[in-house]
């Protein structure tokens, strides 16, 4: 029995009352959510080959995907800083670059609408093109606009000063979901705008 | 490991395997066979049960011999009886057993696939007859012979020929199965598939029911009666048919 | 609390850090957009590939701390060590 | 009352969620100057309608608030009246999941008979080929439904976290989201014959199934819903079972059926997002118009039947692995034996893992697909036999030599070995691609897949139902009645199930309402078999709802069982142990009279009477 009460002393002096640590189950849920999402963007994103192979239209705007491209990567840039301020009870520094990453989000949604609006003209979604197009943009974008949702709670929660060293998971669990939306992101840029010989596509093309 | 136990129930096993073995040799699951396909599936189906009962007789004389023989009575206040032997996997022979079965079982069970496939390629690969095109839509089947330029609502076809079906749909998936063949494949729209028949009888859907396109996948309301006469006839006579057809 | 395997660290040099991660990546991209236009067919695709691939182990690591997650697993499970005869 | 306020502010909820989506949707349809006006509306509808669904339930009170950094009303409700609403303790979530699950396995069982009686004469007479279509593919869909959460999401979760002497699941509020998706699937199911039916059947086959009645929207919703309640649970047990074992619980002395949890959790969380794909991709045909699936425009027709298959395989491994993991540890249990070969069985569980994920293809073998791939889809098929293989061995090595109890969970347990055999066996046929091409969508086929999800599963389900009764209910079931229930539901199974063989073997194809009248006395039989297999589970239920209310006290470990779910009280506190028990080897130490699975430390208050390590 001796052993019995070693252990349960020893996990009490690491854990607290609980024989296990809520940041690391956070953590691991949200990788698990990851993992399975990454699942997801894998089918979204090999159909893309399947449905209309590897031509891409040259009404795309190659300018803008890069733009798109350049601003989630600055964003994700953003997130890391707001997430490392937390970390280190700077909660100004936090507010300020969670802010900055949410308006880099609006920045990038606007561009997808812009993006949407012309691709509307060029490439219909009932079109081959147009359908693998707007269900990849669509389906990160509902993950864009997820992100934001959870920074903007984040930062509210920050202001109130909730966030230092050693909590916060909020920080932590917000910019790494920004960071995977960003992740899904570089695969889903080179499929769209990247891969193949731009053709020339008519709106049923 | 070897105690009286083990001995009686190997007896046991080869007992009911060889009767079920022969009891089965006497089974006749299918109806007739009318092309070269049709036989080497229906061979690859009994060459897989023949493998496959060993296996089935064994858990299942293992199983009934358990329940029979270790069964227990309760303890006296009506809880579990005493525990057994504590056997876990501590005997190397145990767990050799166990790999070179499994391993075993599966190369015996990838033989007739392999090998049935590889005749079914052969098959395919004698001199074509001619071809057939044919094409679902909800909920119909009609067949174009595209040499001697007829389409038709019935399927005609001259015995001992290797006929090629060219097999498409219109508006949403089919399957294209005549039973007395065996096979079948899909008919997607905006694709054709193909698949061959080598045949060897004759026979016609009102005699024998398999003689019958039997659409195979699903296809909305009328699925369950899209079907089409199959008619395999005498060379002569189905010249005679496509003369009176052109 | 568990320990983070950065927290002894200054904000300056974590900062420091992800502006390289981030030059690192914009590099990427803008090899991957030239990628696309000198190149084509299944060399492309390749090239491509990778350049995601590196791109997205970039993000992962030091961006995500995806060891994280390996680091605290042994903790939990107390004495995991010793392992019961099969 | 009061426990029906969150349900009656749920569907309001849900209703106001349902105008605001509707409303939406339709000024974007008129917006984008479609004229397709109804399925945009319902689909939109419906997504607010869920959320609103979900608020009103609990999840805004228990949840939401937390992130606008209020604080988290607690609510507490004691008595039957717990199950009814909101609740994040697993063991009520579990008893939720339960009791739905046998409810819809019910209620798809009589669908099922419906069927059977339209089945027993050659033509159409009692329902229309469209209603005939409609009941099929809800029977699938309800049935597949149940297969995957009776066990994972009810047994799983009310056991599981006891079993590792964890006081809780890792997230509780999230486990209570996934079981408070379900209700609205329901809903979405039973709507669909008043929305013209559904004619795909559970596989939804595009073409067919983006040009249907809009009932074919609302089962594709409800299977997608369906899905992310999958999803939530996989992650919800994977993070339980890494992060929330007691102390001492190495990975090599956690019960088989954790075990089995784990492996098939990891299906869950990852493949399933591969069905969600394939069925949205046919849910934006239908409402965005787009076009995965038209091959004049670019698109692939089988492109579905891929994303579809690679999740719908695994699937069934999602709901046979748990049914080994009771199986086995059941099999332990009654034999008073330690479960043979456990650390094969283990690592035979995870090649079933690796190896369902590249297997999907062999349900194209005749969809057109290029014939290169029949060999390698088949021989990597085949190779899931040896794992299965050793699962048998394992069983059969389990009880030889034990001291068999033969309970009713024992024998449901037992009846899992019988008839998982002939559904792994006539499983070669089919994964065969030459007798494939001749079985694929027969008859055959549907007594295969019978054999092994009913066969398996569901004996494993009602094994698991009155192994753990005691524990959850905590009295004990009628003996007699479980007998009667066994031997009834074995005999009348295989009386049922065995014809289909034979009868598909002759040719005939299955999802018809109509066949050719040579069949129709093989029809007949089974038709008349399978109403009594129906009659033979009014003694379970009877048996069920009866003994809760006025069976014996069942004791806290009336099986004498060595695992920790057992070593406290019947049924368990709301923390399930009164003190952190300490594991210090495996649990099936039967025969060894110094074995011991666990040490509650000393001192500490012992709520139930030590079992095993004292004999």
């Amino acid at each position: 029995m001796a052993m019995t009460d070693l252990i349960h002393a020893d996990l009490h002096e690491r854990y607290g009352t609980k024989a296990y640590s809520s940041l690391t189950m956070h953590r691991l849920g949200l990788w698990l959510f990851i993992i399975s999402d990454a699942f997801f963007f894998t089918a979204l994103i090999s159909s893309r080959y399947f449905v209309s192979g590897t031509d891409r239209p040259d009404a795309l705007i190659q300018e803008l995907g890069l733009a798109l491209t350049a601003v989630l990567l600055l964003s994700s840039l953003s997130a890391y800083r707001s997430e490392v301020a937390a970390s280190h009870g700077d909660t100004e520094g936090a507010k300020r670059w969670i802010m900055i990453t949410i308006i880099a989000g609006f920045v990038f949604l606007g561009g997808v609408v812009f993006e949407w609006y012309e691709a509307f003209h060029d490439f219909p979604p009932g079109s081959g093109f147009g359908t693998t197009f707007f269900t990849l943009t669509g389906i990160h974008t509902t993950h864009v606009i997820s992100g934001i949702i959870l920074l903007a709670f984040v930062y509210r929660r920050a202001a109130k000063g909730e966030y230092g060293p050693g909590h916060y998971w909020g920080v932590e669990g917000a910019a790494k979901y920004w960071h995977f939306v960003d992740l899904a992101w570089v695969f889903i840029y080179p499929t769209l705008y990247l891969v193949g010989e731009s053709v020339e596509m008519g709106a049923h093309g | 490991m070897i105690n009286r136990d083990t001995v009686t129930v190997a007896i046991i096993w080869i007992i009911a395997t060889v009767a079920v073995e022969i009891a089965f040799s006497f089974v006749d699951l299918f109806p007739a066979a009318a092309s070269e396909e049709a036989v080497i599936v229906d061979d690859a189906f009994y060459f897989l049960t023949y493998i496959a009962i060993p296996v089935f007789t064994f858990i299942l004389v293992a199983l009934s011999y358990s329940i029979i023989k270790f069964r227990s009575r309760p303890a006296d206040d009506g809880g579990p009886p005493e525990d057994g032997p504590p056997q876990r996997t501590h005997n190397a022979w145990v767990r050799g057993w166990m790999l070179v079965t499994s391993a075993l079982v599966v190369t015996v069970i990838i033989h007739p696939g392999l090998t049935g496939l590889w005749e079914m390629d052969e098959a395919a690969n004698k001199d074509l007859d001619f071809v057939v095109k044919v094409t679902g839509v909800q909920w119909a089947w009609s067949f174009n012979y595209p040499d001697q330029n007829i389409t038709s609502p019935e399927l005609v076809l001259p015995n001992d020929t290797h006929v090629r079906f060219d097999v498409t749909a219109v508006d949403v998936v089919h399957s294209f199965w005549v039973p007395a063949f065996r096979t079948k494949i899909d008919a997607v729209p905006g694709l054709t598939t193909e698949i061959h028949a080598n045949i060897t009888e004759t026979g016609n859907y009102d005699d024998d029911i398999n003689f019958r396109v039997q659409c195979a996948e699903l296809c909305g309301r009328e699925h369950a009666i899209m079907q089409s006469p199959v008619r395999v006839v005498e060379r002569a006579e189905f010249n005679e048919w496509v003369l009176s057809k052109q | 609390m568990t320990t983070d395997s950065h927290a002894n660290e200054t904000q300056r040099t974590r900062n420091k850090r992800g502006l390289i991660v981030l030059i690192a990546l914009a590099v990427l991209t803008v090899v991957e957009f030239f990628v696309a236009i000198w190149f084509e067919g299944v060399l492309q695709l390749t090239l491509l590939g990778v350049s995601a691939v590196l791109k997205a182990l970039l993000i992962a690591h030091y961006f995500m701390h995806w060891r994280q997650v390996l680091d605290h697993i042994p903790d939990i499970a107390a004495g995991d060590a010793d392992v019961v005869e099969d | 009352m009061t426990a029906l306020k969150p349900l009656g502010r749920a569907i309001l909820f849900a209703l106001i969620g349902f105008l605001i989506g509707a409303g939406l949707s339709a000024a974007l349809v008129e917006a984008a100057g479609r004229d397709e006006m109804k399925e945009p509306i319902i689909a939109g509808g419906y997504m607010f309608a869920l959320i609103g669904w979900l608020f009103g339930v609990g999840v805004w009170g228990s949840w939401v608030r937390e992130w606008f950094g209020a604080t988290v009303k607690p609510f507490h409700i004691e008595g039957w009246g717990r199950y009814l609403g909101f609740s994040t303790d697993h063991k009520v979530i579990g008893v939720q999941y339960g009791v739905t699950t046998i409810v819809i396995f019910l209620l798809a069982g009589a669908l099922a008979l419906l069927m059977r009686i339209e089945l027993a004469d050659a033509n159409s007479t009692l329902l229309s080929r469209t209603d005939y279509n409609t009941v099929m593919g809800l029977h699938g869909i309800m049935m597949i439904a149940v297969a995957v959460a009776a066990l994972m999401g009810g047994f799983a979760n009310y056991v599981m976290p006891l079993m590792i002497g964890a006081d809780d699941v890792a997230f509780p509020r999230l486990n209570a989201l996934s079981f408070w998706i379900v209700p609205p699937v329901a809903v979405l199911l039973i709507l669909t014959p008043l929305f013209g039916g559904m004619d795909t059947g559970w596989t939804g086959y595009p073409p067919l199934s983006s040009q249907g009645p809009t009932g074919n929207l609302l089962f594709l919703m409800a299977f997608t819903t369906f899905g992310l309640s999958s999803i939530l649970g996989g992650l919800n047990f994977l993070a339980t079972i890494i992060t929330m074992r007691a102390p001492g619980m190495t990975w090599s002395r956690i019960p088989i059926f954790v075990w089995a949890v784990f492996a098939a959790s990891l299906i869950s969380l990852t493949a399933t997002q591969f069905v969600a794909y394939a069925l949205l991709m046919v849910i934006f045909e239908r409402v965005f118009g787009m076009h995965f699936f038209d091959g004049t425009i670019g698109g692939d027709a089988i492109l579905f039947e891929h994303v579809f298959w690679f999740y719908s395989h695994p699937a069934v491994y999602v709901m046979i692995l748990p049914a080994f993991g009771i199986e086995l540890e059941i099999l332990s249990h009654f034999a008073r034996k330690p479960v043979f070969a456990y650390k094969w069985v283990v690592r035979a569980f995870f090649s079933i893992v690796g190896l369902s994920f590249v297997v999907w293809a062999h349900h194209l073998f005749t969809s057109g697909m290029s014939s290169e791939l029949h060999g390698p889809f088949m021989v990597l098929t085949e190779l899931i036999s040896i794992p299965t293989g050793v699962v048998f061995l394992a069983a059969v090595g389990t009880i030889w030599r034990g001291r068999l109890w033969l309970k009713t969970p024992m024998l449901f347990a037992m009846g899992v070995i019988a008839n998982f055999l002939i559904g792994g066996l006539t499983g070669l046929y089919v994964a065969d691609v030459v007798t494939d091409l001749n079985f694929q969508d027969t008859y055959f086929v549907v007594a295969h897949f019978h054999y092994t999800i009913v066969g398996g599963e569901i004996f494993a389900l009602m094994g698991a139902i009155y192994y753990w009764y005691p524990k959850i209910t905590g009295r004990m079931y009628s003996e007699r009645l479980g007998r009667i229930h066994f031997i009834g539901m074995m005999v009348l199974y295989n009386v049922t199930f065995i014809p289909m063989f034979i009868v598909g073997a002759q040719g005939m194809n299955r999802r018809v309402a109509d066949y050719p009248a040579e069949f129709e006395n093989l029809n007949m039989f089974i038709t008349v078999s399978s109403l009594l297999l129906g009659l033979a589970f009014i003694p379970f239920v009877y048996n069920m709802v009866n003994s809760w209310i006025r069976g014996r006290k069942a004791g806290d470990n009336p099986w004498g069982a060595r695992t920790l779910e057992w070593q406290t009280t019947s049924p368990p506190p709301e923390e399930n142990f009164e003190t952190q028990p300490v594991v210090v080897e495996d649990p099936y130490g039967y025969g060894d009279p110094d074995a011991k699975h666990f040490e509650f430390p000393s001192g500490s208050g012992h709520v139930a009477e030590p079992a095993g390590g004292d004999d």
